[in-house]
């Protein structure tokens, strides 16, 4: 394992050392890009199998290796990775779904000008995605976290043609940098406290013990404890990323982008990373008696769990749909890890990734398939016309809703909602937990009926199926949907003990103890009555046109009104920061014109009066005398030229004769 | 008394100037450039009376064995200038040539008969051993060594680049050359 | 070593004259060469002579000189008789009093 | 044993000390001249006559056997032949070049022989540069072929002269080459002290020769190569190639003359070999221990003869190459082959002295080029082929 740990940097180095390659590359090497690219990914997954296999095994239940990078003034940074079993399984999710998604992307992009730029982007983007989740250094992962914002910022305005998509790419990255500047403090606050950023050293890391009292000893303003202030700085950045409350509003516009970016890095990967983030910080979030930024998560999580989920009703974009969806199952997913801890929001994490690249890359076939038609609206009856798709974006859709038993969500989610259910302080996150449940199942009835079912849109071309390229990934990341579940049941919880380098118990009684059975009815409950209302509301009612109002808009009106404008987030965003930034900037901009402006003319006025003068003197004096001298240098220039007329023999013949003259004036000043 | 040495001296020398002058002066140029090979070996010669065997035998590699017939060659390739009728082999201002040379002869030769401080005896005994000039080569003048390494290097292509026909020259036949015809009153030309 | 210093000095001054009369005075660009050659040689002789006469001779300091002379006179011969063919190739002469386009 | 291997150095000094003092060191001079003069002429002779049987052996007839016994005395009738044969000058050829010819090319040979140890004690004179007069004075023999081929007023002259030119400027590179490890392993330009440095035997009974190491192996076969060619021996006599140029360079020559340079063109051969022996075979070193009762001029004169015979073996082996075979040979193999060697050679001096490791990496290290630089040169040979001395 040792081995392992110290060639980690491996795994990130490949796709990088291909993004690299691929960025020379020129247009039509199309190909070569994507045999690079793909090449490159698996053999990183190749590698993160022999990764995770020798964690299954390993002893020491966490390995790091460290290296110095370099020192300012005999003050080293260092840097490394770390392999334990929360690395293990996100190398597995994250190379496995690369290397998948790249595949697909050989039939979805197949038609694109920019076949080779799209799999340089990609490959950079897996390497430092692959890079943030090895790091055993929060500047390492820092410098990834950017660099996976990057790739993201260039993928989501891949087409930037698209006047929409250039927008919605700079909105990703202006928002996410706003929670950043929470992490980049946070960083630097943890290392003026603890001095290292190493994660994990030998007893001297910043997440372990020695390093964590001293943290919470510390208190700051309000009397917070400093672990708390810092955790909730840390926090900041992972709302920005995974899109969180209240800086979720980039993620549904970055669906501009090509879809198998979205559900690379959108829905199961980058996005993902906040949930690991505040994973990886655990320790120091969970740190002192009363973890107080657990509890912000909490609610953090809960509240966007069910506000998202309240949009996604009244939305009609089958991406953006999926997107909202995406945030409200972060949402769960920081619940999850601030009611039940790693292993509860992992799961859901690691579910939910396999689900959620699912729908989208279904969605992407849809698309495909309609010829770039994304309005659900304008859709139906694909059911027959894309049997594959519509299989295995059911196994997606049941997974994602809960279905119980067979489905990877059920599982997940019954984690999570266990956890909030047991969690001491308020019950209010356990009912948000459930009714986010329920919305989640109505709005997906809702898109599948509208998509898959009813009559064929009247389209001018009819949808077909897409190439086996695009199917089959769909197929594998189905079987995932539907299985991975079963990795954690309350009766095998193998995935749970793992993260926490325990032995798994097989107790097939848990499934029935306590409140558990409760908890399992309810939820079937929940699904099972989403699935019904939805259903009756929007299977009978396939719009006859585009114009036609939504079944819920007719009843609720005003409710309706509300979603369908996203709670008005942004326009409140428009009115408020941006409106605050504007009246600054004006001010600024006053200041520069009207104080500094006017200094700096003032001086340039002067220097013109000093100027003018100058100029009559030069002109008058300097320049009659420099014309004078100029004649006489043409002349002489004359004279010099008459002398150079070409011929070799004649310069030397000169040559000689200064040579003699020189030895004639020796003779006579030694004579 | 004169020694034998002394005589080989000015014979030598004799020789050396009799040829560098034939070399400025024959008409034809390959006598020209064989003179002048015979007076670089007869310096050669010189190099080795005055006790600089390396030297003298790098001369007479490097002037007799390279760069004679390197000027052979350059007028063998440049032959069709020799020829012209009624052309003189002299520059027109030659006279005047001349006549800077000779002063330049008169100054030089004024200044070392002049000169007091060249009436010195030699040193009864001077070696360049090989050895040494190795050790001195590698040591005190390794980097005039690679420098001129480098600079043959150049020199080499650079006389290549320059020499060689350009492309639109070089005629390629399609399959074989078809053997060329004299011109009537084409004489063949070989000098 | 009875022969006096400024005999060595004076043939290298014969020398040298006869190379630059002869470069001077001849048409041919290959005489020219020739003709320097000679000059070069004679400046050789010359180092060689005051290195044996001097009173350091276990410095070697002319005869390195003077090989290092030798080789610069090797490429300095290659490149000038490549640029004499170059030349004769386009202007069909190597006759310097021909070659006078770069007059000013 | 000592009187016998110092047998020509004592016969020599003796002679010499009848003379008066005042002369001595001239008469002692002029004795080695004679001497070298009388050995290799005799050498010139035996060999012309010797290499016809050779070959006429090798070509299943007999060759010269009518003079004398064996035909032994063909040689002196072929020079009475000669020396009363009418010399002809071409009535257009410059006749002051044209005379000088042969003897600007016979006199540098006889030079040369001045460096050469032929045994111990036995060189004419130590030089410590012995190595660079060696190859100055064979650079000399150039402008003597070109004077041969330019004065003749031929077109078969000319060309046979820039061939031969050509061909020896081409060939000269690798032989020099070739020959400096030599000169790095023994640090020395003298030949007798390459000859020492050859002296004693590794593991008791391999002689230190040069030619037992691998680069020194590659560099005696590069050397070999470039001798042959740059004396115009077969398979390199293009420049007298009878049947395309009707001798080349040698046209317009006849009687004493040709006979001067039939003599300088073998006495070439026998100085390039003997410094070949000098070189690489350990000079006059005996070959093992228990053979150095025999004296060192005897063991010289072995492999000299050995070398001989394996140049007419050649000769009688081998077709002619054509020109641009020749030139790319030159320039594209051996060239590269010799600048490896010497690379090789410093890798061998650096690498500590684990005989078998060393042995192996060396070979390995000229081998692998060897091999590369063969496939390399054989696929350029299939190019149209062109005349550049010959329009």
């Amino acid at each position: 394992m040792e081995h392992v740990v110290q060639y980690l940097w491996l795994i990130p180095a490949l796709p990088l050392v291909m993004a690299g390659w691929g960025a020379l590359l020129k247009r039509d090497r199309r190909r070569l890009a994507a045999s690079l690219a793909i090449g490159g990914v698996a053999l990183s997954w190749l590698l993160s199998c022999v990764a995770f296999l020798a964690s299954l095994s390993a002893h020491p239940f966490r390995e790091t290796w460290s290296f110095r990078w370099f020192e300012i003034a005999e003050t080293p940074v260092p840097l490394g990775w770390v392999l334990d079993p929360l690395t293990a399984v996100m190398l597995m999710m994250v190379a496995f779904l690369s290397l998948l998604i790249f595949i697909y992307s050989l039939g979805y992009m197949a038609r694109d000008d920019n076949f080779t730029r799209f799999f340089c982007f990609m490959s950079l983007f897996a390497a430092a995605m692959l890079g943030l989740v090895i790091a055993n250094s929060l500047l390492l992962l820092f410098i990834c976290w950017e660099l996976v914002g990057l790739c993201s910022y260039l993928l989501i305005g891949f087409w930037f043609e698209k006047p929409a998509a250039a927008a919605a790419a700079k909105k990703a990255f202006i928002v996410t940098r706003i929670g950043d500047i929470g992490l980049l403090l946070g960083m630097l606050w943890l290392y003026s406290r603890s001095g290292t950023l190493l994660f994990y050293d030998h007893g001297h890391g910043c997440l372990e013990q020695s390093s964590l009292a001293r943290l919470v000893a510390g208190t700051t303003v309000g009397g917070m404890a400093v672990s708390t202030a810092i955790s909730l700085l840390i926090f900041a950045g992972a709302v920005g990323k995974s899109g969180q409350m209240p800086l979720h509003v980039w993620l549904p516009d970055a669906m501009e982008g090509p879809t198998p970016v979205s559900a690379l890095i959108h829905a199961a990967t980058m996005v993902a990373a906040g949930v690991f983030l505040v994973a990886r910080m655990f320790p120091l979030m969970s740190a002192g008696p009363h973890p107080g930024a657990l509890q912000v998560i909490t609610w953090v999580g809960a509240v966007t769990a069910v506000f998202a989920a309240a949009i996604a009703v009244a939305q009609n974009d089958i991406k953006r749909i999926i997107a909202y969806s995406t945030i409200s199952q972060l949402g769960y997913m920081m619940m999850g890890l601030g009611v039940g801890g790693v292993a509860v929001g992992m799961f859901h994490l690691i579910t939910h990734a396999f689900f959620k690249s699912l729908l989208f890359l279904g969605a992407g076939s849809v698309i495909h398939g309609s010829q770039g038609e994304r309005d659900i609206r304008k859709m139906g009856g694909l059911k027959k016309l894309m049997p594959w798709t519509f299989a295995t974006y059911a196994a997606g859709m049941m997974a994602l809703c809960g279905v119980p038993l067979f489905f990877s969500g059920f599982w997940s989610k019954d984690d999570i909602l266990r956890a909030a259910w047991n969690w001491p302080v308020s019950a209010i996150p356990f009912c948000l937990g459930a009714a986010g449940m329920f919305l989640t199942a109505f709005y997906m009835t809702r898109q599948v009926s509208w998509v898959f079912f009813g009559k064929p849109a009247d389209s001018r071309a009819p949808a077909h199926e897409s190439p086996a390229v695009m199917t089959i990934p769909l197929a594998i990341l189905a079987v995932f949907a539907v299985l991975g579940g079963f990795l954690g049941t309350p009766a095998w919880p193998w995935f749970q003990s793992f993260l926490n380098g325990e032995k798994t118990p097989f107790t097939p009684a848990a499934l029935v103890a306590g409140p558990q059975l409760d908890l399992l009815l309810l939820s079937t409950l929940v699904v099972g009555a989403a699935f019904f209302l939805g259903w009756r509301i929007y299977s009978k009612a396939a719009l006859q046109s585009p114009r036609e109002k939504d079944p819920l808009e007719k009843s609720l009106p005003a409710l309706f009104w509300l979603l369908q404008n996203k709670f008005f987030i942004d326009e409140i965003y428009a009115a408020t920061v941006i409106r605050l930034n504007t009246a600054f900037s004006s001010f600024a901009d006053w200041m520069d014109r009207v104080i500094w402006g006017g200094a700096v003319s003032a001086v340039s006025a002067l220097t013109f009066v000093c100027a003018r003068i100058n100029r009559a003197f030069d002109e008058l004096g300097i320049n009659a005398g420099f014309d004078f001298g100029c004649d006489e240098l043409r002349g002489a220039g004359g004279f010099l030229s008459w002398m150079q007329n070409g011929r070799v023999q004649h310069y030397l013949r000169i040559a000689g004769l200064g040579l003699s003259l020189l030895l004639l004036a020796l003779i006579w000043g030694c004579a | 008394m004169v020694m034998p040495n002394e005589i080989a001296f000015y014979l030598i020398a004799a020789f050396t100037v009799a040829f560098a002058v034939a070399a400025m002066t024959l008409r034809r140029l390959v006598h020209c450039a064989l003179c002048a090979a015979a007076a670089f070996a007869g310096l050669a010669m010189i190099y080795l009376k005055l006790d600089a065997e390396f030297v003298g035998f790098a001369q007479l590699l490097v002037y007799v064995g390279a760069i004679a017939i390197l000027i052979v060659f350059a007028v063998l390739l440049t032959r069709g200038d020799e020829v012209r009728p009624g052309h003189s082999q002299s520059s027109p201002s030659w006279m005047a040539g001349v006549a800077v040379a000779v002063l330049v002869l008169a100054g030089m030769a004024m200044a070392l008969l002049l000169s007091p401080s060249l009436q010195r005896p030699a040193p009864s005994a001077a070696v360049a051993p090989v050895k040494k000039i190795g050790e001195e080569l590698m040591t005190r003048y390794v980097l005039p060594l690679e420098m001129v390494g480098v600079l043959l290097t150049g020199a080499l292509l650079g006389a290549v680049v320059i020499a060689m026909r350009e492309e639109s020259e070089v005629k390629r036949p399609a399959r074989w050359p078809a053997p060329r015809r004299a011109e009537p009153g084409e004489a063949i030309n070989l000098r | 070593m009875n022969t006096p210093l400024t005999h060595y000095l004076i043939l290298s001054a014969l020398l040298f004259s006869i190379g630059f009369a002869g470069a001077v005075a001849r048409r041919s660009a290959i005489l020219v060469l020739i003709g320097i050659e000679l000059m070069l040689n004679a400046a050789n002789l010359n180092f060689i002579a005051f290195w044996r006469y001097g009173p350091h001779t276990e410095a070697l300091t002319g005869v390195m000189f003077v090989l290092f002379s030798i080789a610069i006179a090797a490429a300095e011969a290659a490149v000038g008789l490549a640029l004499v063919i170059a030349i004769y190739r386009q202007r069909k002469t190597a006759q310097v009093d021909c070659l006078d386009a770069l007059k000013g | 044993m000592n009187a016998l291997d110092q047998i020509f150095v004592s016969t020599e000094h003796w002679l010499a000390g009848l003379a008066p003092a005042s002369v001595r060191p001239l008469v002692a001079m002029l004795l080695i001249i004679a001497g070298l003069m009388a050995v290799f002429g005799t050498c010139f002779a035996l060999t012309t006559i010797l290499e016809r049987k050779t070959l006429g052996r090798m070509q299943n007839r007999f060759g010269p056997n009518r003079v004398g016994p064996f035909g032994l005395f063909q040689p002196v009738a072929d020079g009475i032949k000669m020396l009363i044969k009418e010399d002809i000058v071409p009535f257009s050829a410059d006749k002051a070049v044209h005379f000088l010819a042969p003897l600007a090319l016979t006199v540098p040979v006889w030079l040369a022989f001045a460096v050469l140890p032929f045994g111990r004690n036995m060189s004419a004179i130590e030089l410590d540069a012995g190595i660079l007069f060696f190859f100055a004075i064979g650079s000399a023999s150039e402008l003597a072929v070109f004077m041969a081929g330019w004065s003749s007023q031929n077109k078969y002259s000319l060309v046979g002269a820039m061939r031969a030119i050509a061909q020896m400027i081409s060939y000269e590179v690798p032989l020099v080459l070739a020959g400096v490890p030599v000169l790095m392993a023994a640090g020395s330009l003298s030949l007798p002290d390459i000859v020492q440095a050859q002296s004693g035997f590794a593991l008791g009974w391999v002689p230190r020769w040069f030619a037992f190491t691998p680069w020194g192996l590659a560099g005696f076969a590069v050397f070999f190569i470039a001798a042959a060619a740059e004396s115009n021996r077969c398979p390199f006599d293009l420049p007298e190639g009878e049947s395309e140029l009707i001798a080349g360079y040698l046209t317009e020559y006849s009687g004493f003359k040709y006979a001067l340079f039939f003599l300088g063109e073998y006495l070439g051969l026998f100085a390039v070999t003997g410094l070949a022996v000098t070189l690489f075979l350990g000079g006059w070193q005996a070959p093992a221990r228990w053979l150095e009762w025999f004296p060192s001029w005897g063991w010289f004169t072995v492999k000299f003869s050995a070398l001989i015979f394996l140049f007419i073996w050649i000769r009688a082996t081998l077709p002619r190459l054509r020109m641009d075979q020749l030139l790319n040979f030159a320039w594209k193999f051996l060239v590269p082959l010799a600048l490896i060697n010497l690379f090789v050679a410093a890798v061998w001096w650096k690498f500590p002295a684990a005989m078998a490791i060393r042995w192996l990496l060396c070979a390995g290290l000229l081998a692998v080029p060897y091999v590369w630089l063969g496939r390399h040169w054989r696929g350029g040979t299939t190019e149209l082929r062109r005349y550049g001395y010959a329009e």
